[in-house]
């Protein structure tokens, strides 16, 4: 073991001597353009900030930007990984979700003193979402853009079934007897002999058409059930940055209980075991659901992909409210960048009014500034898509924010275990759940 | 002048010693023949020539110089293998090429050397073949032609008849005499069979068990053989060896008792030295030296079986304390098997003392 | 003919259906691939399309097409780019791996030198060690030699050797006549023209075996280059779709799209199985009897 | 050569021939060196530490070993694999011999065996994301034959006790055409004349089957289990595509652990440590193999 580690601290001299000389030779470089990195996951985005890019570097000559887009589930691997190899972007979008491990590390550089110098106003962004990246009074990250939850149906079933697009927008739940939605759902439900499923003779284990499906479950539930948890009294962490995880709690337990009976007692909703890793967009593009609850970000798929007709309607009134994940992005600086002055100087233009308004133009995602969010709406609605559900639910009130805290990685694949298990009837849902609660905190 | 000197060389494998300090040399232009049965050391001897094997002992030297250790490419000697070796993915050109190739000759030059050869082997219609099309005769010639184009100082061949057929083997043997005439190269063949090393060899040098047993021209090793092993081994039809036992020995001869022998015999000289009397010896008899004698016959063997040749009869026989011989008649001699024929002998057989050493002086 | 058994009137159908679920997930991939993006999981459950379209493949290989779609349109995946990598990835380390595994094998199977056989043992050993052991370290040894992202990293690991293939050429040199190497020899060629000239070309077989075998290997390969090849320029095809396919997020991936370019990754393995069958089919059935 | 010196030394000569030999062999011990042997090192020594990749590693001695002796996840993902395994290489072999027998019996067609190859040399990413469409559990091709032979649909993938059946089939398809074709070559080396000569003793098919070909194939089929079963405790690139371990766990086999735990929750340490136990392992398991090979040996010679 002591040669191991001799031959490698010899090892890590002779790298670091390589890794000086790559210094050097890059700052003879330095008289030339500076360029950028800036990383990103979004495929949909990256050219509309290649849009901004082209402007900032027009405004800021000797300033290069080059857009590196990756896959989200690769993003987050070549990330931490470039952060050790010293390869990692200047610029790189951040999720609230790896906030903790990154502070933790120490790969954001703290923006705080820049903010102060520069005079940015904060209170431009759409409430929370600059809060989400404060730990300590210190500012990690510009806000970005943000996205919450609606519901989309099909059309022509929502009109077949007798239903009023005005009841769609006024829906209410409660976990006892599901509310209008639940009766909704119901509704829309046909079985293979045409018996709709609030009719006497509705055939369960042979649904054509479900009412509601979502995508395959995971641990935080954003478009799958955090929203009636949340809108039922849940509290998925006492706090930001928080000790405590609440899954414990009897809402979250009565929730899901709801929605696993949904599907396996009355067979409205696709039971887990129906929902393939082809997710609700397919399901719902087949023309197999009526309902399907999804994020903001994912509009164009069902675009792309359906050929039938859709609208989207607000979250359900829950006992406690309209209540939708407020996830916010943003734009962080690798601490260990070379060329930070620059960097910034491009993060405060990606924050800025001008580059969100282009943004937000482009109807790709709804950008971190009201003006910029106001854009993107309209940018729909000229495309004949009213995306007003999404945009109505973006204030504090009718928002909670994403569960931040650490070892988020291992702690969400205990608690997808966990609400999996519950949905596929696999137990007593509130012991299921103490289960996960208290591995989650025993990890914190 | 010696061409090649083997100096005192041993072959150590592990802990088995296959040669067991060896010398020999050959002139210049010299044609010598290892001939011995099988392990007897030979084709590791060759081997070692070549630098194919290391010498553990002792030295080897080519036109005066050592190359003991040499590089096998440092010795400008040649070998053609018992299988062959003829490289199957080249043609007959290429194979005879190969050598000239890898040492950058001049193409024009190969071109010249390669139809040389061929036109000496007769194998000129054969160049662009592969080895696989070739009968075993002709594969034998593109081996030995390989061989000879690089005009090396010293040919080695290691048992290259023994994959033909008889007729094949008989006519190769002329074939590889007449080359060695041609060229006049120092070659050094390895053989198990001894007709080929009586008829090709200017010099044998039989082998066994690592040593050199004698060395000589054919007709000295078939006339004067040092000892029982080599007077076994040299000959077609083998010697017949009768023991017997020393009754009497003096300047003038031996008288030796046989079993076999109605009566003692007296045996004349010279010798190298006189057996006591009393020792045992063993009387050794090239088939030329028995004949068929009525009128005065010194033993009898029963007639076995006889081998009807054509030209001459071979017939195989038993004495009286069963040892087998076989007397050549040269006429088609009328006997048949359980037939006694009186048979006797020239005055002068082989006497080979208890240790097997010839007593009698060339 | 052969006469019908009871044996073959049940044997036949077997066969056909094993022909029929082999390739049955291909044709899949093709159909798909030939859907219209909406229309694809209206057909999901069907053997056809409802409307076939070249535009799919179009797209995926960076031609104009009269599909757009939003996530394909913004960042299209440069797949006949990947596909080079892919060639450029497998001739590499196939090519290396060969010629240097084969100049060790030579050597452990013809040479003399100390330490020979015990060498040989470790290298033997090596081909015990599952290769997730390997993986992280390897992978940050990568990293600090700055070779992330690059083609001198992704065939480094296996481009010197890999102890099969040692092992493998090894076994062939063994068998094959000592004689040639010796007559190569005393002709005057060095160690490594014997090597060059004589040895290694009748082994063609086995090496177009081995060749084969590792090809199909390094063709498939997806964990090492996902590790370290994920930019663009040096992606291979496996990395490439598997990218493709997490592209668009927490949605759908644009399954025509992939389809299509999954049918472009595997179209030269089939090519390369309808020209050389035969030989494919010789190489495997070799592979057991190593 | 005039002018070398051809006079050298028995020291000089092997010193030489050793030297090449050494040439000969050094880019691939380099290979071997630096990433075979240095790797295995390293990863024992982080199996060690506790390391993110972004600090520098701790050094926690055989912590991470304790740990995974308590954890339940790690012995849950043996317990999957083993199961994978075991519904694997069965399913696998016995395809695979049926296949090579028939193919033996009835149609010796290369272009069959090249068929029933293809799926082999079609990686495992792409094998995975075609049957994860073809078997999704409303809109999948394989529930809509299933649907007209009148049997219920199946969750497949999707369902916690399929999940594990389905990744095994995935895999079979891919893998059985090889199989069969190593059977195939055993079937070929097996002399006709065995076969007729049981006939004339008025031997069936089956009986033929049993007594002829299952005996004479034993060192082929030793092999293609025991080397199956190598690959098959080290498997992945399904589970990462089709199901990324779920769902509810029931397909998060130790390669599937390994890899969370090292680039999912940077928990390098503990993600070597699992690697060293696996190598470990598949020591033994080689260990047992060569016995069980060498106990097979053929009976043909």
């Amino acid at each position: 073991m002591k040669e191991y580690l001799m031959g490698k601290r010899h090892l890590t001299g002779v790298l670091a001597t390589a890794t000086a000389l790559t210094t050097l030779g890059s700052s003879f470089a330095w008289a030339e353009d500076v360029t950028l990195n800036y990383a990103m996951w979004d495929a949909n985005q990256a050219p509309v900030y290649r849009q901004c890019a082209d402007k900032f570097e027009a405004e800021n000559p000797g300033i290069k930007i080059n857009i590196k887009q990756d896959s989200w589930d690769n993003y987050w691997t070549t990330l931490s990984t470039s952060f050790v190899a010293g390869t990692a972007p200047d610029v790189f979008v951040n999720h609230l979700s790896r906030f903790p491990e990154f502070l933790a590390n120490g790969v954001m550089d703290d923006l705080t003193d820049r903010i102060a110098a520069d005079k940015v106003e904060m209170k431009a962004y759409l409430p929370g979402l600059a809060e989400s990246w404060n730990k300590d009074d210190r500012q990690y990250g510009l806000p970005k853009d943000w996205d919450t939850i609606a519901l989309i149906y099909n059309k022509k079933m929502v009109a077949d079934a007798g239903i009023s697009e005005e009841e769609l927008k006024n829906l209410t739940w409660n976990p006892k007897d599901g509310g209008s939605l639940e009766k909704i759902v119901a509704r829309l439900s046909v079985d293979q002999n045409g018996k709709r499923g609030d009719e006497t003779g509705f055939d369960k284990s042979k649904v054509s058409v479900y009412g509601w499906a979502t995508n395959t479950v995971d641990g935080y539930g954003q478009t799958q059930w955090s929203f009636l948890a949340v809108s039922d009294g849940f509290k998925p962490i006492d706090k930001p940055w928080g000790k405590q995880y609440g899954y414990d709690s009897p809402a979250l337990a009565e929730t899901l209980t709801w929605i696993r009976d949904l599907a396996l007692k009355k067979g409205f909703a696709l039971s887990q075991e129906q929902t393939g890793r082809l997710n609700a967009t397919a399901i719902f593009a087949a023309g197999k659901a009526a309902i399907v609850p999804d994020g903001s970000w994912n509009i164009s798929s069902y675009r792309d992909t359906s050929k039938a007709e859709f609208g989207f309607a607000p979250l359900p009134q829950g006992p406690d409210g309209r209540r939708s994940m407020f996830n916010g992005l943003s734009d962080s600086i690798w601490s260990g960048s070379q060329h930070k002055d620059e960097a910034w100087k491009w993060v405060k233009y990606l924050g800025g009014s001008e580059c969100q308004t282009i943004v937000g133009k482009s109807g790709v995602v709804f950008p971190a500034r009201p003006e910029a969010a106001k854009a993107a709406e309209e940018a729909h609605k000229a495309k004949g898509l009213d995306v007003s559900a999404f945009v109505q639910l973006a204030t504090p009130e009718t928002t909670f924010p994403f569960p931040i805290s650490d070892r988020a990685s291992e702690i969400s694949a205990i608690l997808t275990t966990a609400i999996e298990n519950v949905l596929l009837g696999k137990g007593d849902p509130a012991t299921i759940l103490k289960e996960a609660n208290d591995q989650a905190n025993g990890m914190l | 002048m010696t061409f090649l000197r083997i100096d005192h060389v041993t072959k150590q494998f592990g802990s088995v010693q296959v040669v067991k300090g060896v010398s020999i040399e050959a002139r210049k232009g010299e044609f010598v023949v290892f001939v011995g049965p099988s392990g007897c050391g030979k084709s590791t001897l060759l081997r070692m020539i070549a630098g194919l094997e290391e010498t553990s002992e002792g030295s080897i030297s080519i036109d005066g110089e050592d190359l003991t250790h040499a590089d096998p490419a440092d010795r400008h000697v040649a070998m053609v293998f018992q299988s062959y070796a003829l490289f199957p993915h080249m043609s007959v050109f290429d194979n005879i090429a190969f050598g000239m190739q890898v040492n950058k000759v001049p193409k024009a030059e190969i071109k010249a050397r390669v139809a040389e050869a061929a036109r000496i082997l007769q194998i000129e219609p054969l160049l662009e073949r592969k080895p696989k099309q070739l009968s075993g005769g002709q594969r034998q010639r593109v081996a030995i032609g390989r061989a000879i184009v690089r005009k090396p100082k010293i040919f080695l061949f290691d048992e290259p008849l023994s994959n033909l057929d008889a007729e094949l083997r008989t006519q190769m043997r002329v074939e590889i005499a007449k080359i060695h005439r041609e060229i006049g190269a120092t070659m050094i063949y390895v053989t198990h069979d001894q007709v080929e090393a009586m008829t090709l060899a200017d010099r044998i040098v039989v082998l066994r068990g690592g040593l050199v047993e004698q060395i000589g021209t054919p007709i000295d090793l078939y006339d004067n053989p040092a000892n029982l092993f080599v007077a076994g081994f040299i000959g077609s039809p083998r010697m017949t060896l009768l023991s017997g036992k020393v009754e009497s020995a003096s300047a003038h001869g031996l008288q030796v008792a046989c079993p076999a022998f109605s009566r003692p015999q007296s045996i004349s000289g010279p010798f190298a030295r006189l057996p006591q009397a009393g020792s045992q010896v063993t009387i050794g008899l090239r088939p030329e030296a028995i004949r068929i004698d009525a009128a005065n016959p010194v033993f009898s063997a029963k007639v076995e079986i006889t081998e009807n040749l054509g030209g001459s009869t071979l017939i195989y026989a038993v004495t009286q304390d069963g040892t087998a011989l076989i007397v050549p008649a040269q006429e088609r001699a009328s006997v048949r098997s359980g037939d006694t024929l009186p048979l006797s002998f020239s005055t002068a057989p082989h006497v080979f003392d208890a240790q097997g050493n010839n007593l009698r002086l060339p | 003919m052969k006469k019908l058994t009871p044996q073959a009137v049940l044997g036949y159908p077997v066969l056909a259906l094993f022909v029929f679920i082999s390739l049955l997930p291909l044709w899949m991939a093709l159909k798909i691939g030939l859907t219209y993006p909406d229309d694809v999981y209206t057909s999901a459950s069907s053997l056809l399309p409802n409307a076939y379209t070249p535009g799919n493949f179009l797209r995926v290989m960076g031609l104009p097409s009269a599909i757009e779609v939003s996530a394909f349109r913004a960042s299209p995946i440069d797949f006949m780019f990947a596909l080079r990598n892919s060639v450029i990835y497998t001739a590499l380390t196939v090519t290396g791996q060969i010629f240097f595994s084969a100049l060790a094998g030579y050597a452990f199977a013809r040479m003399n030198f100390p330490g020979r056989n015990k060498l040989f043992f470790a290298f033997l050993a090596a081909t015990m060690i599952p290769s997730v052991v390997l993986f992280i370290p390897n992978f940050v040894l990568i990293k600090q030699l700055g070779l992330l992202n690059s083609f001198a990293g992704l065939v480094a690991p296996t481009i010197l050797m890999t102890p099969f293939a040692v092992f493998f050429l090894r076994q062939f040199f063994l068998s094959a006549p000592k004689e040639l190497d010796e007559a190569a020899r005393l002709e005057g060629a060095s160690q490594f023209q014997i090597f060059w000239r004589v040895a290694l070309p009748i082994q063609k077989g086995p090496i177009a075996t081995l060749a084969i075998l590792l090809s199909i290997n390094s063709w498939n390969e997806f964990f090492w280059p996902f590790l370290v090849g994920r930019d663009p320029s040096v992606r291979v095809m496996a990395v490439a779709l598997s990218d493709f396919m997490s592209q668009t997020g927490r949605g759908n991936p644009d399954w025509s799209g992939l389809m299509a370019a999954i049918v472009l990754s595997i179209l030269p393995v089939i090519a390369m199985l309808i020209v050389f069958g035969r030989q494919i089919v010789e190489s495997l059935q070799t592979s057991g009897l190593k | 050569m005039p002018g070398r010196a051809r006079n050298v030394s028995l020291r000089q000569r092997r010193r030489k021939e050793a030297l090449i030999g050494y040439l000969f062999v050094a880019p691939a011990f380099v290979g071997f060196l630096i990433f075979y042997l240095l790797p295995t090192v390293r990863a024992v020594g982080i199996s060690l530490t506790d390391w993110n990749l972004m600090r520098a590693p701790k050094f926690v001695g055989l912590g991470n070993y304790a740990t995974l002796l308590s954890d339940g996840n790690f012995w849950h993902s043996a317990k999957v694999t083993l199961a994978y395994v075991l519904y694997n290489i069965p399913l696998q072999t016995v395809l695979g011999l049926l296949l090579a027998v028939l193919s033996d019996r009835l149609a010796r067609a290369v272009w069959l065996r090249a068929t029933i190859i293809a799926p082999y040399l079609i990686s495992n990413v792409v094998a995975a994301l075609v049957w994860m469409m073809m078997l999704d559990p409303i809109l999948g091709l394989v529930n809509a034959f299933l649907t007209f032979f009148g049997v219920s649909p199946q969750g497949f993938l999707a369902s916690p006790d399929q999940a594990m059946v389905s990744v095994a089939a995935i895999s079979t398809w891919r893998h059985t055409g090889l199989t069969a074709l190593l059977f195939y070559a055993g079937l070929q080396a097996i002399p006709g004349y065995l076969y007729e000569a049981a006939r004339l003793e008025g031997a069936g098919e089956w009986t033929m089957f049993r007594r002829i070909t299952l005996p004479l194939l034993r060192p082929v089929l030793a092999f293609v289990v025991v080397t199956s079963l190598i690959g098959s405790f080290q498997v992945f690139d399904v589970v990462a595509v089709a199901t990324a371990g779920g769902p509810s766990n029931s397909t998060r086999v130790i390669l599937w652990y390994i890899y969370e735990n090292a680039f999912k929750f940077n928990r390098m340490g503990y993600a070597s440590a699992i690697s060293v136990v696996l190598f470990a392992t598949l020591i033994l398991v080689t260990l047992l193999q060569m016995r069980v090979l060498r106990a097979d040996q053929s009976d043909l010679d």
